[in-house]
C-alpha cells in the first residue's frame, strides 16, 4: 500500500472513529483475531523464503563442498541437492500436514496430505497474515537444510542411495515429530519452551543426529594419518556469505511478518555472527598461532546457529554476547571435544550445529526479554525458563539421538550406508556420480 | 649417480616417503602425472556424452642417489608402494652424469 | 502497512461501509480497476526483479561457464554478461515500448521509447499496483535472461563480436514481437494462449533459437571425438542453486503483487524443480547406473522451465506431476534426441529450454484450475484450451525459428559468426578476450 | 496489506472524505509527518538490507578474491569478513550513535551508544515508516562494506593484525564523521549536497582511502616486473553479478521505501552499470584490441558505483549517460592515470570507487531532476548545486586522505602495516592463515 | 632400453597414443609442462597490466622401450604429433638402465 | 648432448629464462613440482587438525642442450637460481642419446 493510500486510510479513520487513533497494539491485536491476509508480510515472507532457500542451494552446497577435498565436492553437492529435492516433495506429500496440522500433543494429522485442502485463501493459524501456501513452503525450506545439515558428518563416506533413504526417513520420523512438539502446537511449545528459528527444530536436531551418523558410520579412510585438508575453502566462503544473508530471511522470517520483532531478530542475528567470527578467531590466533578463514566462518556459522532460537526473544546487543560465547564453545567442541572422543564428524555438525543449537537453546531462557518475545528469561527473574529450554534440549536430544541410530542401523541392513573402500579412495564424484571436477 | 624414477599411486606418497627416508634419502622431487597401462580407467557421463577417461592420476618421484644406494632405494619403493593390485607403477633407473646444489654449488654426491 | 495502520482502516471501514466487510475479490477487483499503488506489492516486485536479475548474473553465467571447458570459462560468462548489458539498454531504449505498449496484435508503439512519458506516477495497465518503472526492469530482466539462454548452445565457438549482434537483432525482432503477442496485448495473448511467466516467451522461444543456432554454427572441434567434459561443473550448480532462487522471483514475480497466486505460483515453481531433480536423476541412473550431479541440475532446471507457463494457472502439487514429466522428456531429449539429429547443441539450450518450454505450455493447458487463474484446462473439461497452447507453441516456433535463422545467416554475412579454429583450439578467453584462468 | 484490504479502506475513504481522494503527495507528506510503521516499506527495507549485506559476503569477497593470485585468495576473504564482523560491531557499540543521532554539524552524540533506548517501537527521524532497528542494520551494511573496500588497495602484503586495527580506526574516525556530515544531519547535509546513495560517504570515501594506503604500503612485491594476473575471475564474475543485484538494494533501499523512487533509482541503477560494462568494453577494445571480462565487469562496478549519489535524484535514462562517463573516466584512470603517477592500487579501488564516486557526486549536481528528488540541477538552470557537489567532493577528499594517512602511520607505528618479504612471497594464505587452496 | 620422452601440442595426445598402440606400446606417463621455444606466446591484459605468457601449455609423454622399439616408437610420435606449424615439439631418448615393475617385482623389458 | 634437468624455486623462473637467454638457449620445458628436502615446509590447521606440509612448490626445468654447452648452461642457472637460502634446488644432467624435432624430423643437436 502506497504512502498516499494510507494517508487515505488514515483520514477516514480518523474521521470515523477517533478511538482507532489512540487504539494501539491491544487492540490490533483483538481486532486481528480473524485471520487476514497482509500484502507487506506476504511480501516479506516470500522474500524470507527465497532467503532460506539460498541458504541450502546453493549457500549449504558450498559450505561443505568447500571443505571436503577434490574428489569428493560434487558428490557433496549432490547431497545438498538431493535433500532439497526429495524433502521438498515429501514435506508436501504428508511431512507438513503431520508437523503443522492438528493439536496433537506429539504428532499432527493428515488433514493437508499433499496440501488437500489448502486453497488459494487458506490462511494458517499460526501465520494469519499470510497465505497458507507461503507458510508451507516457509516451513518446507527449514525443514530440508535441516536434513542437508545432517550429511555434513559423513561427508566422503556415505552411499548415495544410503543417503537418499536416510533422507526420507529422517525427515519424517525425526524432524517433522519434533517439529510439531516445539512449533505445530506439540508438547514442548505448550509447555513454554522457546525456540525462535530452531535451535532445538534445526541445530540440536541436525548436530546429534550428525554425531550419532558419524559414529555409526566410522572415520573416513586415512582419518588421523593422511592430509584431508579441504581442497577449495573458496567455495565455503561463498556458502558462508550465503548462510548468512539467508539466515536474514531465517530468524526475521520466523516473525512472519514484516514488524519491528523482524527487525530486532536480524541485528541480533547479524551481530551474533559477526561476534562469533571474533571470537573464533581470537581464540584460534591465541591457541594456534595463525587466525584461519576456516576458522572465521565456522565462528560466523556458530554465531548463526546458537542466536537462532534466542533471535526473537531478545534485545538486539544480546546477540553479541550470545555469539562470543558461541565461538568459544563451538571452537572448543570441534578442536578438542572432537579430538577427545575421536569420532569423525568430518564438517563439524556437531561441534557446530549440536553444541550451537543446545547453547542458543539455554541462553535464550537466560536472556529472553519479555517486551521482545512476550516472555521473560532467568536475567528478568524468570528462573523456571532456562529449566523449561533444557527440557527441550533433552527431548530433542533423545528422540534425535535414539531416532538417528535407529534409522540409520535400519538402513545399513537393507541398503549398506557406506561406500566400498575401493570408491572411497577414487572418491565419491567418479565413483557415485561419473564425473569428477577436472 | 643414479636417477631414480618412480611413478606410483597417489595415496602411497606417504609410505614411500617414509622407506626413503628409512634407507637415508632425504630429498625428492614430486610431480602429478597421468598414467595410462594395463589398468583401465573409468567412464565419466555427461548429459549424454560418455568420456573414457583412460589416464589415471599418478605421481612421479625422482630421486637422485649415489650409484651404491641405488638397490636399496628401488627395493624400499618397491615394497612401500605395492598393493599389488595392477597399476602400482613403475621404476626407471637412470644414469646420472653430475649433480650440482644450486645453493652451494657443490657437486655430485655432495649435492644430493 | 503495518498491522496496526491496517487495523485503523479496518474499523474505519466497519464504520463507513458494512457491505465493504462482506464483499470479496469481485468487489476489490472492481474497485481496483483505477490503478492505485500498493506499497506490498511494490516491495515484493523490486525484490522479485532483483531475484530475476539474479538469475542472469551471476545464475546463468555459473550454470554456462561451469559446462565448458578451462579456456573458455571466461568468455562464457562474457555472454551473459553482455547480454545482460547491452539487452537492457536496447530494452529502455526500444523495446519495453515495441513490446508493452499500444494494443497492436502483432507488435506495440514508440510512446515510451526511452522511457518518455513514465513519470514517477506512470503506471502500466497490466500491473495496476505499482509504479511503472517497477514493471519496465522486471519484464527487462525476462528479455535479457532470454537471449543469454541462447548464447549456451553455441557456447566455444561464436565470436563475441556476432554476438552481439546477435543480442540486438534477436531481443528486437525475435523477443519482442513474442513479449508483445503473448503478454502485451498482442493476438496470443488476445486469443487467450496461457503462459505465466514465460514457456513460450522465454524457453521455447530460447530453445529453438537455440537449435537453429546450434545448425547454423555447426559441432565444435572435437565433438564425438574429444574429450570435451565439463570443466568445473561445481560452478554449474552454484548456478544451478541461484537460478532456482531467483526463479520463486520469475514465477511467483509474475503474479504481480504480493498476493495468494504468488504464493501458489511459488510453490508449484520449486515442487516442479525438485520432481525435475528426481525424475531426470531416477532415469540416468536407471539408464547409466549413476546419477550424476549435471544430470540433476539438469533436471531441477527442466522442471523450472517446464512449470513457468503454468505456474500461476495450476495447483501447487500439480507443479510435482509437471516436474516429472519434465525430467523424463528433457532428459529424452537431450541425451536420445540430440544424439539422434547430431546437431552440437553445447549446453542443451533446445533439450531442456525448447523441449520443456514446450511440454510446459501444453500442459499448462491440460493442469490449468479455474479458481486459481480464471481458465479452466483440459482437466476441469475445457479441452480447447489445450489446442490453443498448440497455436502458441507453433507461433512461436515459427517465428524463432525462422526469425533467428535468417538474424543469423545476415550476421554471418557482414561479421563471420564462428572463430577461427586456432582461436578455438587455444580457447575463447585467451583469444577474444586476452586473458584466462590460472 | 492485500488488495481486498486496501479496497476496503479505499471505500471507507470515500466515503468518509471526498477531499482524500483528490489530495496527493502534498497532503500526504504533511499527514505523514508523525511517524508511522509501514509494513511495505519495513519489508523491502529488511530484503534491501540482505541485499546490501550479501554485497560484502560473499559479493566484494568474491570481486576481490578473485583478482589475487592464488596465494592470497583466503586471505584477501579474509579481510571482507573481519571488515563485515569488526565493522558491524562497532557501528552498534558506537558508530551509528555518533554518525545517525543529533543535530551536529561535525558529529553525532552517545545517545545510541550499544542501541540503549532503540525500543521495538523506535523509529529513525529520517526514516519514518520502517523500525530504527531496520534503518540501523541498514545503514550498517553501508558502513561495513565501505572498510571492506578499501582493503582492495593493498591486497597482498597488509598484515591481518593491522588491518583490523585499521577497521576500527577507520570506520570510526573516517567513515562515521562523514556519514554523519551528508546524511546524519552534519554540515554537508545541510548545506544542500546530494548524494543519495554514497558517492561520497562509500566511493569517494574509499577510494581515497584506497590510494593514500597504497601509497603508504608501497608496491607489492614484482610490481612491474612479475606476472600478478589474477588467479580465477570466474570468482571476480560471481562477485561482481552478487555485488550489481544487490546495488538494487543498496540505491534502491535509499528511497528508504517502496516507492516510486526506488523504482526509479533501480532502474537509474541498472542500465548504469550496463552503460558502464558496455563503455569500458569499447574502449579496452579499442585500445588494446580485445575486451577482456575483467574489463566488462570492472565497466560494471564502475558505472554502479558513479550512479549511487545520483540514483535518487535523476530520470531513469540518465543512468545510461552517467554508466557511460563512468566506464570512460575509470578506464582511463585504471589503465593510464595509474601507471602515469605509478602508485600500486592492486584492485583499483581508486581507480574505479574514487574517481567514480566523485565523477558521479558531481554528475549529481548535473543531472538532478526537482521532480524526482526534489533538487533542480545544472541542467535545470541550477549551477549551484554543481558548485555544492564540488564543495562534498573536496571536504571529503581532505577528511578522507588526510585521517586515511595519519591512522596509517599511527598503526604503523605501533603494529607493523606491511608482512614480512619472505610471507608476501610464500603467500598470505599460508602464512597469515596457515591454510592455502589446494 | 630407453626412455622416450616427447613433448607434443596438448590437443595431439589421443593421436600419438593410438600410434603408440599400433606399434605395441601399452604403458605411457603424461605430464603437464609449459614449453619455452620458437613458437610465440600471447599477451593478457588486466586493467592496464599486460603479461606476456610466453610458455605455453604442452604435455609431456614419457615412455620406457625396448632398444629395438626405440626407432618405431620414435617415428610414430612423430607421425601423430606432427601439424608442420611451430611448436611441434620434440623427442628427446635417454638410455634406461633399469626398469622394475612394482607389483610384480619384474625387472627390465618384462616390467614394460 | 645432455638433458640438463633443474629444480629451481617458483619465482626464480624469469631470471633463469633470462640467463638461459643469455648464454644462447631458447628452448625449454617447464613442470610444476613438489619438493622435499632440507626446507623444512609449513603447517597447516584445519579446525583442530594440524597437517605438515612438507613437499614445497618448485619448479623443475628441462633443457637438452649440446655436450659443450653443458657447463655454461649449468653455470647460468646456479648463478640466476641461487638465493642462498636452502631450498635453492638441484640440477642434474643426463645423458640424451637422440633429439628429434618433430615438426621437420630434424636430429640432434639441429633439432634444439
Ligand atoms: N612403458 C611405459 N613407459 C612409461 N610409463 C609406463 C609404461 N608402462 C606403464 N607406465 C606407467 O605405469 C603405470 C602403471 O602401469 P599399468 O600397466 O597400469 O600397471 P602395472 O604397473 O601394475 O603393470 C601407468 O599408469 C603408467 O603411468
Ligand atoms: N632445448 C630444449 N630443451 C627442452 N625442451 C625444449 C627445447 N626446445 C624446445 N623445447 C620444447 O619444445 C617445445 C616446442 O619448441 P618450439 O621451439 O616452440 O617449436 P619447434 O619444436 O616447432 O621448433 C617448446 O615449447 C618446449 O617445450
Ligand atoms: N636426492 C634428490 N633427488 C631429487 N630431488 C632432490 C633431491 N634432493 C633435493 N631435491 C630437490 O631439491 C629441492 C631443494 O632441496 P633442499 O634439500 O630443500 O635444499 P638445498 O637444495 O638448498 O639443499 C627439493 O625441494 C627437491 O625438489
Amino acid at each position: 500500500m502506497t504512502k498516499l493510500a494510507s494517508a487515505r486510510c488514515r483520514v477516514a479513520g480518523l474521521i470515523a472513529s477517533a478511538f482507532a487513533m489512540s487504539a494501539t497494539s491491544a487492540f490490533a491485536q483483538a481486532a486481528a483475531a480473524p485471520a487476514k491476509l497482509d500484502g507487506a508480510d506476504t511480501a516479506w515472507m516470500i522474500s524470507a523464503t527465497s532467503l532460506v532457500l539460498m541458504m541450502s542451494i546453493p549457500g549449504l552446497a558450498l559450505f561443505y563442498a568447500g571443505m571436503v577435498r577434490k574428489k569428493n565436492v560434487l558428490a557433496t553437492m549432490a547431497q545438498t541437492l538431493a535433500a532439497v529435492a526429495l524433502g521438498s516433495i515429501l514435506w508436501v506429500v504428508i511431512g507438513y500436514s503431520l508437523a503443522f496440522t492438528g493439536e496433537g500433543a506429539v504428532i499432527g494429522t493428515f488433514e493437508r496430505i499433499l496440501l488437500i485442502g489448502m486453497g488459494m485463501d487458506a490462511i494458517h493459524p499460526l501465520a494469519k497474515t499470510i497465505p497458507e501456501s507461503v507458510f508451507m513452503i516457509y516451513q518446507m525450506t527449514f525443514a530440508v537444510i535441516t536434513v542437508a545439515l545432517v550429511a555434513g558428518s559423513v561427508a566422503d563416506r556415505m552411499r548415495f542411495s544410503a543417503f537418499l533413504w536416510f533422507i526420507a526417513g529422517w525427515l519424517l520420523f525425526i524432524y517433522v515429530p519434533i517439529a510439531h512438539w516445539v512449533w505445530g502446537g506439540g508438547f514442548l511449545g505448550s509447555a513454554g519452551v522457546l525456540d525462535f528459528a530452531g535451535g532445538l527444530v534445526v541445530h540440536l536436531n541436525a548436530g546429534i543426529a550428525g554425531l550419532v551418523a558419524a559414529y555409526v558410520l566410522g572415520p573416513r579412510r586415512g582419518y588421523g594419518s593422511e592430509n584431508l585438508a579441504p581442497y577449495d575453502l573458496s567455495l565455503a566462503v561463498i556458502g558462508t556469505g550465503l548462510l548468512w544473508v539467508g539466515w536474514l530471511g531465517f530468524n526475521g522470517g520466523s516473525a512472519l511478518g514484516a514488524s519491528p520483532r523482524a527487525g530486532y531478530a536480524i541485528v541480533a542475528t547479524h551481530l551474533a555472527a559477526c561476534a562469533g567470527v571474533l571470537s573464533w578467531m581470537a581464540l584460534e590466533w591465541w591457541d594456534r598461532g595463525k587466525p584461519s578463514v576456516l576458522g572465521m566462518i565456522s565462528g560466523a556459522v556458530a554465531g548463526l546457529g546458537t542466536i537462532t532460537p534466542a533471535s526473537g526473544f531478545v534485545l538486539p546487543w544480546h546477540g553479541i554476547v550470545i555469539g562470543l560465547v558461541a565461538g568459544a564453545v563451538c571452537y572448543w567442541a570441534c578442536t578438542k571435544l572432537k579430538q577427545k572422543l575421536g569420532y569423525d564428524d568430518s564438517l563439524d555438525v556437531f561441534g557446530v550445529h549440536g553444541i550451537g543449537g543446545a547453547t542458543g537453546t539455554i541462553l535464550a531462557g537466560v536472556f529472553a526479554v519479555a517486551v521482545v518475545g512476550d516472555t521473560a528469561g532467568l536475567l528478568e527473574g524468570n528462573a523456571k525458563q532456562v529449566l523449561l529450554q533444557f527440557y527441550g534440549v533433552v527431548a530433542t536430544l533423545i528422540w534425535a539421538g535414539v531416532g538417528t541410530f535407529v534409522l540409520l542401523k535400519v538402513i545399513d541392513f537393507f541398503v549398506a550406508l557406506r561406500v566400498r573402500d575401493e570408491d572411497e579412495r577414487v572418491g565419491l564424484d567418479v565413483s557415485l556420480h561419473g564425473e569428477s571436477l577436472q | 649417480m643414479k636417477l631414480v624414477m618412480a611413478i606410483i599411486k597417489p595415496f602411497k606418497l606417504d609410505e614411500v616417503r617414509d622407506a626413503l627416508t628409512a634407507v637415508g634419502v632425504h630429498g625428492m622431487t614430486v610431480s602429478e602425472v597421468k598414467g595410462y597401462g594395463r589398468q583401465k580407467g573409468h567412464t565419466e557421463i555427461y548429459r549424454g556424452a560418455e568420456y573414457a577417461v583412460n589416464f589415471l592420476p599418478k605421481l612421479k618421484i625422482e630421486v637422485a642417489v649415489a650409484d651404491d644406494q641405488t638397490e636399496r632405494v628401488s627395493a624400499a619403493i618397491v615394497s612401500a608402494a605395492k598393493t599389488g593390485q595392477i597399476g602400482d607403477g613403475k621404476i626407471f633407473v637412470l644414469d646420472l652424469g653430475q649433480a650440482v646444489r644450486i645453493r652451494t654449488g657443490e657437486t655430485d654426491n655432495d649435492a644430493l
